[in-house]
């Protein structure tokens, strides 16, 4: 089988446009091979580079003293007491959920789950952010109870608990759901591990499942629009099997113990081309590939195909030259292959072979580093600027116990129960606060600390006003953690937006992301990573702009974690800070007069911030029995949950 | 102080919960893995949740081929008290040391949610510092947890006072008679869905199922029950 | 409703080239109790459908049907059906 | 190893005294897509074994072997094999 020559119809349907070709012919000196084509399509698609997204990236605050990791590596860290220290992250896994639900959720938990334990930490929690089109139409039936399946088997079989997240439903998703899902990990700081390759000589090994077809063009794929086109074109899905990532999760925690490897890296979105130059360029070193010993699932795979393949459940290792045979024995322990592929080199080429023949020859930091950056127009949808000024023409009527009780009956405000009893939020034997209040609370086994955790984000806010949908939704998340008396300590993030070359969509993605910037600098919640996920439209359009923010908050004593709900008759009920008139963005209009529209609630950043000092030094002080936000839905919707949310008994409430 | 074997399959994700919960109740507990035979002069043999070989075929179906079973079989044999938690349940079933099979819950979906249960036999290694009849809140977590038997051994269960735990107030995954544990003939081998390991602490919720290890401790020392308060106490400091 | 009652067996398995982790753990655990000739098991789903229809060609063409609609997922899955009498 | 690789067909089904709630809850969504002369339904695995064997019968009582000590479950499981060339 010959690979197809180089035509100007190839390069466009890798997504490359011409000035993009242009720079790689430029680069090499030559025509590109098929699989360096296929290399750079993946490498430099807006899923790998962030071409569109990078410059507004270098917007966010990243460091603090709490800050161990920042972005660029696989998953962002932050100090604990005692030595300890939290990798977290949050990804994406639109595209593939919307073809293949319970294989693309599935899929997503699995890749955010090696992404932390790859810094060598061990998976404590999920959470998991879901955007799901109304649930009136059979076909968002199928994808949302596919993907919580999809989620919850993998989840549970890898048996880390799932300890949050949130669901939303509107029209903005029909056509492409969102699935986000976050991993906590907690490590001791002196053990973290970076995944740049070094020292020449050094071994590469594949460790973990055999590559098959699965995903290919999955990397460019989620760069692109989901078209009824795209359908015929849909990649091998990926099939994940949770048996082997719990294998390949120990394997790996013992291997980066061990002191037999300098690196390891998830085969992530593009599979063994992203993680190996990757590895490479943050090394400042180059490899050989030898591709025939990449060991394969199906017969007759070419180099392009195991190259880009997305097989799920594979990691990549560079172990010390000598120390090769004691990296397979701990494979083989886990009843897992690892297989050498190449070695590490010094002339800073990334280099593969195939029967002996070259096949790729790139210089390995240009691979990762040339790719263009991208600043495109942004513009406001007059339309929105409309909506954002009208009101509802007359709600209907309606008393406000009719109108709270339509409120606790929509999709987006109604208990998600029967979501996470789904997932196993008990397994580890760590949850001091299950899912179902403002954040779920971890301890640490002979520690006295917990952890919080939380992913949040209003798109109606950020639809309407970007700006302050933005800082909304950090400050939401913020609210949530210290809630529980957890000092808010940073965040990581997943950005889902249409496509960036459409003045409107990078609008909001620029103005949202302002607000975030805005909002972590004032509450001292730096950004320590996270995803950009851009061309979630469908043919009926783009999604609502969905910033999720993921927040890690430090409790000082786990057993003085506050819940959500009430606890007993005769306590005293306070609402901190003032309501305003702000109805804009609110449930009440959507639900009670069918309107989305108007000014969102501006958010006062220092109020937020003495509130969640308020929170945390009253939790601290064992001042409160429960403590809930009042957010999406109001007041009413906030004193309901804290009345029917404590597991047994149910309370009510006597108030002016 | 019980020697107390942890038994570790590929694809457990429990059994660092239950080596913590035996050390806490003072036993001294260490892992066995899968492929050793020997279990190391045991007291007792627990085999911890999970998703063994990843659940595929059927839960359990492949862990009770493992080497470690035979093991275990022969301390079964001879009166050694073992227990199953959910994937162990299982794997004592699909091994034929209990009877009876746990099969798919009723209403198709996993269920990850605190129950009531009902102490229904306080006469094996495990329950025997419990009162009869006592109820207690332990959370579940299993997609398999349908306890069922043809009605011959289902009637033995019930007249041999074989049934260990029942589900009260809600029957969360469709079990025979509300069964949510049994022991064998024998009453040395115990298997049981809920995760005791899960509510051992205050910290955690409740500490109603520190008691499971604890009788292991309790039923061989000699203090009476009235020590275990103070055993229950010094516990606590987790 | 004329004709008769059909019994329809389906068979629901994953498509070939798709990693199929149930079929794998099954191959290792024969092999392990040393059906060593064992080459390959591929696990998927089986169904029973009783159904009316007028005649053999008509159960066959509603549980084709069924197949596309619901019972085979067309992305992951492939399906054959077999109707008797 | 003489003889030659057969292809056995397995199918496992749940007791027919048991509870079916996967068969019942194909039923239902079946009727609710508007298939309402399906009477009833019954799941289980369908399981797909390439094994070397002497004969066509060798490879049969292989199979039944392999049914009896892993791939049913006696207490909630009937089986049966088919063999093919």
């Amino acid at each position: 089988m010959t690979d197809p020559k180089i035509t100007p119809e190839l390069v466009q349907e890798h997504n490359l446009t011409s000035e993009e070709y242009a720079r790689i012919v430029a680069m090499l000196g030559r025509t590109p091979t098929f699989p360096e084509l296929g290399i750079f399509s993946a490498l430099w698609s807006e899923h790998c580079s962030y071409k569109h997204s990078r410059p507004i990236l270098k917007t966010f605050p990243t460091t603090g003293p709490q800050v161990v990791q920042g972005p660029g590596e696989n998953a962002g860290v932050l100090r604990l007491p005692g030595g300890w220290a939290v990798a977290f992250k949050i990804e994406s896994h639109n595209h593939p959920s919307a073809v293949e639900p319970y294989q693309g959720a599935a899929t997503g938990a699995g890749g955010i789950l090696r992404d932390v334990f790859t810094m060598g930490a061990r998976p404590v929690a999920l959470l998991n952010s879901l955007r799901f089109g109304p649930l009136d139409d059979g076909r968002n039936r199928y994808l949302f109870a596919g993907v919580v399946r999809g989620i919850g088997d993998y989840g549970n079989c890898v048996g880390v608990p799932t300890l949050g997240g949130e669901v939303d439903f509107a029209p903005g998703y029909a056509g492409n759901p969102l699935v986000n899902a976050m991993c906590v990990g907690v490590l001791k700081e002196k053990d973290l591990i970076k995944a740049a390759a070094h020292g020449v000589g050094n071994v590469l090994l594949t460790i973990g499942s055999r590559t098959g077809r699965d995903g290919i063009h999955g990397a460019s794929f989620a760069s692109e629009e989901l078209t009824h086109e795209s359908d015929k074109r849909r990649p091998q899905v990926q099939v994940g099997d949770p048996f082997t990532e719990k294998l390949l999760l120990e394997a790996s925690l013992e291997l980066i113990a061990s002191d037999h490897i300098v690196a390891i890296q998830d085969m992530g979105a593009a599979g063994l081309t992203s993680s190996s130059a990757e590895m490479a360029a943050r090394g400042g070193v180059g490899v050989e590939i030898d591709l025939s010993k990449v060991p394969t699932r199906e017969p007759g795979m070419t180099p392009y195909e195991i190259l880009l393949s997305e097989s799920q459940e594979r990691m990549l290792v560079v172990a010390k030259a000598d120390r090769v045979k004691e990296v397979r024995a701990i494979a083989a322990k886990w009843d897992l292959d690892a297989t050498p592929i190449g070695k590490v080199t010094d002339d800073g080429m990334y280099r593969c072979t195939w029967q002996g023949k070259v096949v790729v020859e790139i210089p390995g930091r240009q691979l990762v580093e040339d790719c263009p950056v991208y600043y495109p127009e942004a513009k406001e949808d007059p339309a929105v600027a409309k909506l954002r000024a009208s009101t509802p023409h007359a709600a209907r009527s309606y008393a406000p116990s009719d109108a709270l009780l339509a409120l606790l009956d929509s999709a987006s405000v109604a208990s998600k129960k029967w979501v996470f009893e789904q997932y196993d939020s008990t397994v580890q034997a760590s949850t001091v606060i299950p899912p179902g209040g403002d954040a779920g609370v971890l301890r640490v086994r002979h520690e006295d600390f917990g952890i919080a955790v939380k992913t949040d984000c209003n798109s109606r806010y950020v639809r309407l006003d970007p700006y302050e949908g933005g800082k909304a939704t950090v400050a939401e998340a913020a609210r949530n953690v210290a809630c529980t008396g957890a000092r808010p300590l940073g965040i990581t993030d997943c950005l889902n937006f249409g496509s960036p070359e459409r003045a409107a969509v990078f609008y909001q993605f620029r103005e949202a992301c302002r607000g975030i910037a805005d909002a972590c600098r004032a509450l001292g919640t730096p950004v320590t990573g996270g995803n950009v996920s851009f061309y979630n439209e469908s043919p009926t359009g783009a999604v609502d702009p969905t910033p999720v923010v993921g927040m890690i908050g430090l409790l000082t004593r786990a057993d003085r974690a506050v819940p959500s709900h009430a606890r007993s008759p005769g306590d005293a009920v306070f609402v901190f800070g003032d309501t305003r008139a702000e109805l804009g963005g609110s449930a009440y209009w959507e639900v009670c007069a069918d309107f989305v529209g108007g000014q969102p609630p501006r958010v006062n950043l220092e109020d937020e911030k003495r509130l969640v000092d308020l929170l945390v030094t009253g939790a601290e002080r064992s001042l409160f029995r429960s403590a809930h936000d009042c957010s999406h839905g109001g007041l009413g919707v906030a004193l309901a949950e804290v009345a029917m949310g404590g597991p047994y008994q149910e309370l009510g409430f006597g108030l002016d | 102080m019980q020697r107390v074997a942890v038994v570790v399959f590929p694809g457990s994700n429990c059994d660092a919960d239950t080596l913590d919960a035996a050390r806490a109740a003072g036993s001294d507990a260490y892992y066995v893995w899968h492929k050793d035979t020997d279990l190391q002069r045991a007291d007792a043999v627990i085999l911890p949740g999970g998703f063994s070989y990843g659940d595929y075929l059927r839960s359990g179906a492949i862990a009770r081929f493992s080497p470690v079973l035979r093991a275990v079989t022969a301390h079964a044999r001879a009166g050694g008290a073992v227990l199953g938690i959910c994937n162990g349940f299982q794997i004592l079933c699909e091994a034929g040391l209990l009877p009876g099979a746990l099969m798919r819950n009723a209403r198709l979906k996993f269920l990850s949610r605190p129950v009531r249960v009902r102490v229904e036999a306080t006469d094996t290694p495990f329950t025997a510092s419990y009162e009869r009849g006592a109820e207690l809140t332990l959370p579940i977590a299993h997609g398999d947890g349908r306890y069922v038997a043809d009605s011959q051994t289902a009637a033995e269960l019930e007249a041999n006072g074989q049934v260990v735990l029942r589900y009260v107030t809600e029957n969360p995954n469709g079990s025979l008679h509300d069964i949510s544990g049994v022991c064998n003939a024998g009453r040395n081998v115990v298997g049981i869905m809920p995760h005791p390991e899960r509510r051992n602490a205050q910290v955690l919720g409740g500490q109603d199922g520190a008691r499971v290890f604890l009788s292991l401790e309790a039923r061989n020392a000699t203090q009476h029950v009235g020590d275990l308060r103070a055993v229950d106490g010094r516990h606590l400091r987790v | 409703m004329s004709g008769g009652a059909y019994t329809v067996e389906i068979r629901v398995m994953p498509r070939a080239s798709l990693l199929d982790p149930q079929g794998q753990a099954v191959q290792h655990a024969l092999q392990a109790l040393g059906f060593g000739e064992v080459a390959s098991v591929r696990a998927g789903k089986h169904l029973v459908v009783q159904v009316q229809a007028a005649t053999r060609e008509e159960a066959a063409a509603k549980a084709r049907t069924m197949c596309d609609r619901l019972l085979a997922n067309p992305v992951t899955e492939d399906y054959e059906c077999s109707v008797s009498p």
